[in-house]
């Protein structure tokens, strides 16, 4: 085990030490053991910038399921570094803030870390790992520490809701990445992600290929949260905020992007990829950013901004997909989407992690994210509300903060996709720009409202719980970090640009970019009067007059139908999963032991039946059969006609008795069929039954035929009609089909010879096959003790 | 000619059968049906030594004493059931 | 004779099935009490029912009949008489206790009790 | 000679056959079934590693050769079902202890446990058709008797209708033993394998496939065959259910896996496909009522169907991987359910009910019960790297590269619904507001989750291991694959 | 006519006599009123047509085959020792379970005796 | 109503007698002519439901106090022992061994391990049908 393996589990390791600590030093915030560890692993991680610089990477495997061609591969390059040094250094903030923020009275801090921690193992194994496998192990662990962080406080019943939608969606979209990735397997016989890459251009032209894209893409895009499967994000929110800070705007929300981005490679040559990576992507954004205005509670507006985010950067991912579609990078005309992507990674990663966390504070100190009762907080909390507005400026993509370096390049990236003629993004690809731009007016919108109807305006004290004021320092900390990061990126992008940035492009377009001097990134302030700045100010002025006319166009929101919102569409879905389910479950399992019986026998008829039929298996021979002779054919007749009496018999004591008759007859032929054993023990076994029959039937009622209708008779005749005939034709098709001579004639000759008897039947009995006898034996021992508990022991239901 | 009249017995015997089952079916009273049955019985005791008698084998000679057995044993138990309702009394010198 | 007995054993197939289709308990038992016969039948004709001794070596005879599906039979007897007379007990304890013999009142609420 | 197969079999037949004679003394009663259950898993583990190391163990019963006596034959599948039903009934054991109750215990209850296992383990190791049937009855017989123990209204109800389907079934079972014969002549496995493969009219063997298919689906409670399994495995108490839902209907199972793996391998292009289209309709029946009810048990119940179609689906497409796939599942679900049936039995010993609707918040005093539990429901689901995952992954693998894409599509969307049904029970019943019980106290939590907390534990390693455990795997699916290996063992010497 | 002939032709007669009786045993069965008169039939001609049968048997397989069976000879006197009594039973069966004899019925002196019983039961 | 069984009783002594020496025979003859434990069994338990009919549960219970429940259990030890004997010897379950010694009276005979097991067989069979019977005839 290298040290780099230890690294990517050791979070979980630490998960399991955590209830002794918990336990054993109570006094003690239990976050305090946890917050060295992000902090390390992010310092240990920083190293590797210089390996990935050169545009190397490390690998190390243990062998896990070798057989299976399953291993712990761990490997770092530009893309899982950037995205290990995330989820590292946000998980540090997070783990610092919520030490402030959730309180050891109150809280069952052991399970919360325990969950945070595996959380973060599981990310970072997905990030990490160079096994399809392992990463899909780990990516479904992700969903399930989400699982159980939003159901934290599992007393309310939104907590439980919203758990259960977020683990459904998204195992659902890791089973069909599983299918997915097993379907990649099946053509290139290979796990490691670095072996498919070499492979691409079979999984390319394989039959295939489709399925399998879309079957990844589906992993990514419920991960990621794009339309349609975007809604159990906002859902998510129930969790506690440093969970929201982290899963749902940082890290979790990003494992579909890194999917779409590790991915790409192998993909990306087909149309189809960009088509849908960007086209998913862009109504991601728009309907996000839509979403997002009409919301009143923060965290919502935050949900559905990180939801629009993300689809911003997945149309990114998309477009940029097309260089590899053309092979070249020509003058990185496209690269520059997939730039833009990664930075806005980033850059998303501050801005969001701080807004959250702010948020996290407002709640915290007034009790409550509702902004309609929320305003003028600037005077309690100024160093929050900067926050706020570093944050929420960035995001709105307002020079000078990162947001709007990236939101640049974002816009770049969509004009540039009206240009390409892959399928017909020639006719429709201009639909792209537009759509972008009104998302992003959409964005300002969102932004503007969240920092400026909580800080400013009316001061509402009533409707709040507790007077609002400063958060404290501790809790003030990580999100002040994570602005100035966006602030100082936002004036010096190019600290990041060529130690994480390259890489990671160089990772997402290996063939293009294996020539470490092929493409630098350097991101610039200032363009020129480019059509981008000219979006920039539209979308900047455009904002601010929907902001002042908010009141008045609103209604558009409540014109849209309720019926058709996808979380509507979720929930009686589901309802109609388990009441359709159990419509149908009580439909056939109707509890009368006869329907089961007609569904069997109907089953019977029919396969036997058709395999008859289908396989002309049907066979009548009379070569090989025994003369009939006239005392068989009446022993026939007579046994025919008891069964048969049976059915119109009235009385219980004439069933017996014809049912006896039939065994009796049964006896006989084993007479004349020379059964001399058989025939014995026929007659006292008969006997035997037919007094059990009368002992047992002594005591229930008469039979009461009245109550079975004619409908009810034909059903079952034709059941039993139909049972009957298939029974015989199998019957003389197995006759005419004999095949080999028996194995009897071993008995024959051995029976005295070997086993010292003359008896065969017996011996056959006691010797040949006396292990049947002795289970046998041991069958009607406990039929004994069954009846014997079964007369003697009387439970009643109290002492069940 | 001795099978010929083994084949007449058992036509005859056959017969007899027929007529016992018809009384089985028919009743009236349960105790016409166990007179029957216990003339079934017997005449299946018949019918085994004819049979064996037919085959030329004493490999079936068993069964007629078993039969015979059974026979007596069903009688006592349908006619104490009929009796007394119960076949097996727990304990007889009680007022059962 | 093979093929009548194909036949009749068709026929108490057929009548067991009916049987275990009705509604009445004691009918039911009937049915299986029928249906195991026929079963027993069945193996027989299928080990051949061709002239033979009866596979007795005593016999002395030139052939004998397959004694192997008559040991087969004796077990498959003696098991199902073990399961009716459990069976039959059961019966006589669930009417004692549930007080019908209608299989449509044992149907049991799906998803109670 | 190697006496070590027939232990298996041997060892629970002699326990129980003592503890008749001491029926009221439960302390003997329940050391004495657990002191043989323990002798019985050594005995297994040393069967399996000596089938790991010499290959096939066969043993000709009374030394008679191979076709004519019954044989009994332990290949790798064979060995490891004994070893896997060996652990779980010896953790049943020691769960029945505090849940079974006296009455139950003084009136055999542990002899009947004991002769079940005789059963289940004789089916899987005999190498004879009929004296399948008669392991089938042995098991069978004990399963009426475990179901009707203790003679409650719902028990007794649902005996008669699970009584009265197994009697049809084991009729069926008696003339498909009857057809083959008549066409074979034999009843030896092997020999029959090596007729079959001689013949060379197939029709009526395929159509006698279908007739075995039927007869075992019953049993293994495949599609349109399954309606009883629901009702039935619903009425006895839990211990008994961990017994059936464990045991039985793999045994079933195993039976479709052996006949169609070494008869009906023929015909593949009818037989397997019908047997895929079953599995896969068995999925769907078994998810469809997973996600019907909110009733704990039954939830748990369906869950069996579903797993049954999952193995049956991996058998159908005959490959070394997916019948890998098949074996890995096969254990796993063994073990899992056996695991869930104890939780549950602990969830109604708490509660006194299975509604869901009035179970809540249990995972506040019961943290125990609910991690296992719920780790357990994800290992269900085939979650990586639990259990069942690696079995999923080579049955749908397998699926994909046979080109059965439906099939594998509707076993991997099954895993969803699978983890929808059972995290239902997690989060309704012991997510929330915790509330209190009667006769909570008397619940002997503690001992209970012992078992199951071993089982699920079991689970996790059994996922962490898979490449410890792959060589005995693969060495199962390779001898189900070439029937000709079971052959040699068998008739060769 | 050899040893051999003569005891076929008696085993022959003594088969065909008691295969006759047991006819005469059914058509009496069908025939006869009641129960009672039933049960007589049953009890005395059956069992003399059966041990007619089984003497026959008896007599062939002694003297034919050679062979000499015990079985039957048990037989033959088990069925001479319980016929009778299961006759009795039966109809005593018959008779406490209350079933009515035929109306060609001259004389139950069992009712008048039991009536007796109980007036002098009474009396006490 | 009480009533006078002397007739029945009387026979069923006899009879008694004709049904075990018959079973006995039929038991022993098992390997030879039809017969064997099985069968000898139910005729035995036949007798001895014989004398539940003749007598009653109780009577009977105090002539033969047998549990026939242990019965069983030991003729399943007794079939188990038989096949577990083999094990001893290092040959496979079950295996049986037989001769043939000249016995006075009655000639050749042979003696054989499956008679052993046969016992088992014949054992079991007793204790299960007398236990069905007597449960069944108890709880009426």
């Amino acid at each position: 085990m290298s040290l780099l393996h230890l690294a990517v589990i050791s979070p979980l390791l630490l998960a399991l030490l955590i209830p002794f600590l918990h336990k054993h030093f109570r006094k003690i915030h239990t976050g305090w053991f946890l917050l060295p560890l992000p902090a390390v692993l992010f310092g240990y991680f920083l190293q590797f910038i210089s390996v990935t610089r050169q545009g190397d990477t490390v690998m190390e495997t243990i062998p896990w399921i070798s057989s299976l061609g399953i291993d712990f591969t761990v490997k770092v390059d530009g893309l899982g570094l950037l995205f290990a040094l995330l989820i590292t250094g946000i998980g540090a903030l997070v783990v610092l803030y919520s030490i402030y923020y959730l309180s050891p009275e109150k809280e069952k801090l052991n399970t919360f870390y325990i969950y945070l921690l595996l959380f973060m193992g599981a990310m970072l194994g997905v990030v990490l790992s160079d096994n399809l496998i392992v990463l899909y192990a780990f990516w479904e662990l992700t969903s399930f520490s989400s699982f159980l962080l939003i159901g934290y406080w599992n007393h309310r019943e939104r907590s439980r809701y919203g758990a259960q939608k977020s683990m459904l969606i998204t195992v659902f979209g890791g089973l069909s990445m599983f299918g997915g990735i097993l379907l990649l397997n099946s053509i290139t016989g290979t796990f490691s992600i670095t072996e498919t890459i070499a492979m691409s251009n079979e999984v390319v032209n394989h039959p295939l290929f489709t399925a399998t894209l879309i079957l990844f893409l589906l992993g990514a895009f419920t991960k990621s949260a794009q339309f349609p499967f975007h809604i159990w994000l906002p859902d998510a929110m129930e969790a506690p905020t440093p969970v929201s800070a982290y899963l749902h705007s940082a890290t979790m929300v990003k494992a579909g992007i890194y999917m779409v981005a590790r991915m790409t490679p192998v993909f990306a040559h087909s149309g189809t990829w960009v088509w849908l990576v960007a086209g998913i992507g862009i109504i991601t954004l728009f309907w996000g950013s839509f979403s997002a205005v009409k919301q009143v509670d923060l965290k919502a507006i935050l949900a559905f901004s990180t939801v629009s985010q993300l689809g911003m950067i997945m149309s990114l991912l998309g477009a940029g997909a097309a260089a590899l579609h053309y092979g070249t990078i020509q003058d990185g005309y496209y690269i520059v989407a997939v730039t833009a992507a990664v930075f806005h990674l980033i850059n998303h990663a501050t801005f969001k992690g701080s807004l959250f966390m702010v948020t996290g504070i407002i709640d915290h100190e007034t009790g409550t994210r509702d902004i309609r009762k929320l305003g003028g907080l600037m005077n309690f909390m100024p160093i929050t509300f900067t926050l706020a507005i570093i944050g929420t400026f960035s995001m709105a993509g307002i020079p000078p903060f990162n947001g709007f370096l990236s939101k640049e390049m974002f816009f770049t990236g969509m004009l540039r996709i009206a240009e390409m003629d892959i399928f017909s993004f020639d006719t429709w690809g201009i639909l792209f720009p537009i759509i972008a731009w009104t998302a992003s007016v959409f964005t300002f919108l969102y932004s503007m409202i969240y920092v400026f109807k909580t800080f400013t305006g009316k001061y509402q004290p009533e409707k709040l719980d507790k007077k609002p004021h400063e958060a404290p320092v501790g809790m003030l900390i990580p999100p002040v970090i994570l602005a100035s990061l966006a602030v100082i990126i936002g004036i010096y992008p190019d600290v990041i640009s060529g130690r994480l940035i390259s890489p990671a492009l160089r990772s997402i377009l290996p063939a293009l970019l294996d020539d470490s001097k092929a493409y630098e990134v350097h991101i610039y302030h200032w363009h020129g009067f480019t059509p981008e700045l000219f979006m920039t100010i539209g979308v900047i002025a455009v904002g601010i007059l929907l902001y002042k006319t908010l009141t008045k166009w609103t209604g558009v929101y409540r014109a849209f139908p309720e019926k058709l919102a996808l979380n509507r569409f979720y929930d009686s879905g589901l309802e109609k999963l388990e009441l359709g389910s159990l419509n149908i479950t009580r439909g056939y399992m109707t509890g009368f032991i006869r329907t089961y019986l007609v569904y069997i026998f109907t089953f019977f008829v029919l396969a036997l039946g058709v395999t008859l039929f289908y396989r002309n298996a049907f066979a009548l021979d009379f070569s090989d059969v025994a003369p009939i002779r006239f005392f068989e054919v009446v022993l026939v007749a007579i046994m025919a006609i008891s069964a048969i009496t049976i059915l119109f018999a009235k009385s219980r004591l004439t069933s017996i008795i014809l049912l006896g008759s039939v065994g009796y007859t049964v006896a006989l032929f084993f007479v004349i069929f020379r059964a001399p054993d058989l025939a014995l023990t026929q007659l006292v076994i008969e006997t035997v039954s037919v007094a059990l029959f009368l002992l047992a039937f002594y005591h229930l009622p008469q039979i009461n035929r009245k109550e079975e209708h004619m409908r009810f008779k034909l059903g079952n005749l034709l059941v039993s009609i139909g049972v009957g005939v298939i029974v015989t034709m199998i019957a003389l098709s197995a006759h005419s089909n004999k095949s080999f001579k028996s194995i009897s004639e071993y008995y024959v000759e051995n029976t005295y010879k070997k086993a010292g008897g003359e008896n065969m039947v017996n011996v056959i009995l006691v010797d040949f096959r006396g292990f049947d006898t002795m289970f046998e034996i041991a069958v009607l021992g406990i039929a004994a003790l069954g009846i014997f508990a079964m007369i003697r022991l009387r439970l009643t239901r109290g002492k069940e | 000619m001795f099978e010929a009249i083994l084949w007449i017995s058992v036509t005859f015997i056959s017969l007899a059968m027929i007529g016992l089952i018809f009384r089985v079916i028919k009743g009236p009273t349960v105790a016409d049906r166990v007179v029957a049955l216990d003339a079934i019985g017997i005449s299946l005791v018949s019918v085994v030594a004819l049979v064996s008698l037919l085959l030329e084998t004493s490999a079936f000679l068993d069964i007629i004493l078993l039969i015979g057995i059974l026979a007596f044993i069903g009688t006592v138990a349908f006619s104490k059931y009929l009796e007394k309702g119960v076949i097996m009394e727990y304990d007889r010198s009680g007022n059962s | 004779m093979e093929i009548l007995m194909a036949f009749l054993v068709g026929i108490l197939f057929m009548t067991a099935t009916y049987l275990m289709l009705s509604k009445s308990l004691l009918r039911i038992i009937i049915g299986t009490g029928l249906l195991s016969h026929g079963a027993h039948l069945l193996l027989l004709t299928m080990g051949g029912l061709k002239r033979g001794a009866a596979p007795l070596l005593g016999e002395n005879a030139p052939a004998y009949a397959d004694p192997l599906p008559q040991a087969l039979i004796l077990t498959a007897i003696v098991i199902s008489f073990g399961v009716t007379a459990f069976f039959l007990v059961l019966a006589y304890r669930a009417y004692q206790e549930l007080g019908t013999d209608n299989m449509d009142r044992l149907r049991g609420k799906e998803g109670h009790e | 000679m190697n006496n070590l197969i027939i232990l298996p079999i041997l060892i629970p037949l002699i326990t129980g056959v003592i503890l008749i004679f001491f029926t009221k003394n439960i302390p003997v009663q329940r050391w004495v079934s657990a002191a043989g259950f323990l002798l019985m898993i050594v005995a297994a583990g040393m069967l399996v590693s000596h089938v790991y190391q010499d290959g096939i163990q066969t043993m000709h019963l009374s030394n008679w050769e191979a076709p004519y006596g019954i044989t009994l034959v332990s290949d790798m599948f064979s060995a490891l079902l004994v070893l896997t039903t060996s652990i779980i009934s010896f953790f049943v054991v020691l769960y029945s202890f505090k849940s079974i109750g006296e009455e139950r215990e003084k009136f055999y209850y542990y002899p009947v446990v004991s002769f079940l296992i005789v059963g289940v383990n004789g089916a899987f190791t005999t190498g004879d058709i009929f004296n399948l049937f008669v392991f089938f009855e042995v098991m069978l017989m004990s399963s009426y008797v475990l179901l009707v123990l203790g003679g409650t209204k719902i028990q007794l109800r649902e005996s008669i209708k699970y009584i009265l389907v197994n009697i049809i079934s084991s009729a069926l079972f008696v003339i498909a033993v009857a057809y083959l014969y008549s066409v074979v002549g034999t009843l030896n496995m092997a020999h029959i394998s090596l007729r079959l493969s001689e013949v060379s009219d197939l029709t009526i063997i395929t159509v006698i496939a279908v007739l075995f298919l039927i007869v075992f689906g019953l049993k293994g409670a495949i599609f349109p065959l399954y309606f009883w399994l629901p009702g039935s495995y619903y009425a006895p108490p839990a211990p008994v259910m961990a017994l059936f839902g464990a045991l039985l209907t793999k045994v079933g199972v195993y039976s479709i896996t052996r006949t169609y793996t070494l008869f009906f391998y023929h015909d593949t292009g009818y037989t397997h496909e019908l047997l895929q289209i079953m599995a896969i309709l068995t999925i769907i029946a078994g998810v469809i009522g997973a996600v019907a009810f909110t009733d704990i048990k039954k939830i748990v119940i369906y869950n069996i169907i579903v797993a049954v179609g999952v193995i049956l689906f991996g058998v159908s497409v005959f490959t070394e991987n997916s019948l890998a796939g098949s074996v890995f599942y096969i254990i796993h679900d063994m073990n899992i359910k056996a695991a869930l049936f104890l939780l549950i039995g602990i969830v109604i010993s708490i509660t006194g009910t299975s509604d869901l609707n009035k179970i809540h918040g249990l995972i506040h005093r019961y943290p125990g019960v609910a991690w296992t539990f719920f780790i357990a429901s994800a290992a269900l689901a085939g979650i990586p790297p639990l259990s069942g995952f690696a079995g999923k992954l080579l049955i749908v693998r397998s699926g994909f590269e046979a080109e059965d894409y439906i099939g594998a599509a509707f076993v991997l969307m099954s895993s969803l619904l699978v983890l929808f049904s059972v995290m239902k029970i997690f989060i309704r019943g012991f997510w929330g507001a915790p509330r209190a019980y009667k006769n909570e106290e008397n619940a002997p939590v503690k001992w209970l989750l012992f078992a199951p907390a071993l089982l699920t534990a079991f689970a996790v390693l059994y996922g962490f291991g898979t490449e410890a455990i792959y060589p005995v795997i693969s060495m199962a699916a390779e001898t189900l694959a070439n029937p000709e290996i079971y052959i040699n063992a068998v008739l060769k010497e | 006519m050899t040893d051999l002939e003569i005891a076929k032709f008696f085993a022959g007669i003594f088969i065909l006599l008691g295969a006759f009786l047991s006819l005469v045993t059914a058509f009496g069965l069908i025939r006869l009123p009641d129960v009672y008169t039933r049960n007589h039939a049953a009890s005395k001609s059956a069992t003399l047509g059966v041990m007619f049968v089984l003497l026959g048997t008896f007599i062939y397989f002694y003297f034919v085959e050679n062979h000499f069976n015990s079985r039957l000879l048990l037989g033959i006197a088990f069925i001479l020792l319980t016929s009778p009594v299961a006759g009795h039973l039966i109809g005593r069966a018959a008779y406490n379970s209350g079933v009515k004899p035929t109306d060609l019925t001259v004389q139950d002196d069992l009712a008048t005796a039991k009536k007796t019983l109980a007036a002098m039961d009474q009396q006490k | 109503m009480k009533t006078n069984d002397v007739i029945l009783q009387t026979v069923t002594k006899v009879t008694l007698f004709i049904i075990i020496l018959f079973s006995i025979h039929l038991f022993f003859a098992g390997h030879y002519y039809p017969g064997g434990g099985f069968i000898g069994g139910l005729m035995t338990s036949g007798a001895i439901v014989l004398l539940l009919l003749a007598f009653d549960i109780k009577t009977v219970k105090s002539i033969l106090p047998i549990d026939y429940i242990k019965l069983t259990a030991i003729g399943l030890l007794f079939a188990i022992g038989t096949g577990a004997g083999a094990l001893l010897f290092d040959m496979p379950f079950l295996t049986h061994a037989y001769t043939y010694v000249n016995m006075p009276l009655l000639g050749k005979t042979s003696l054989h391990t499956a008679v052993l097991f046969d016992t088992g067989v014949y054992l079991v069979v007793i204790g299960v049908t007398m236990t069905i019977i007597q449960t069944i005839g108890e709880s009426e």
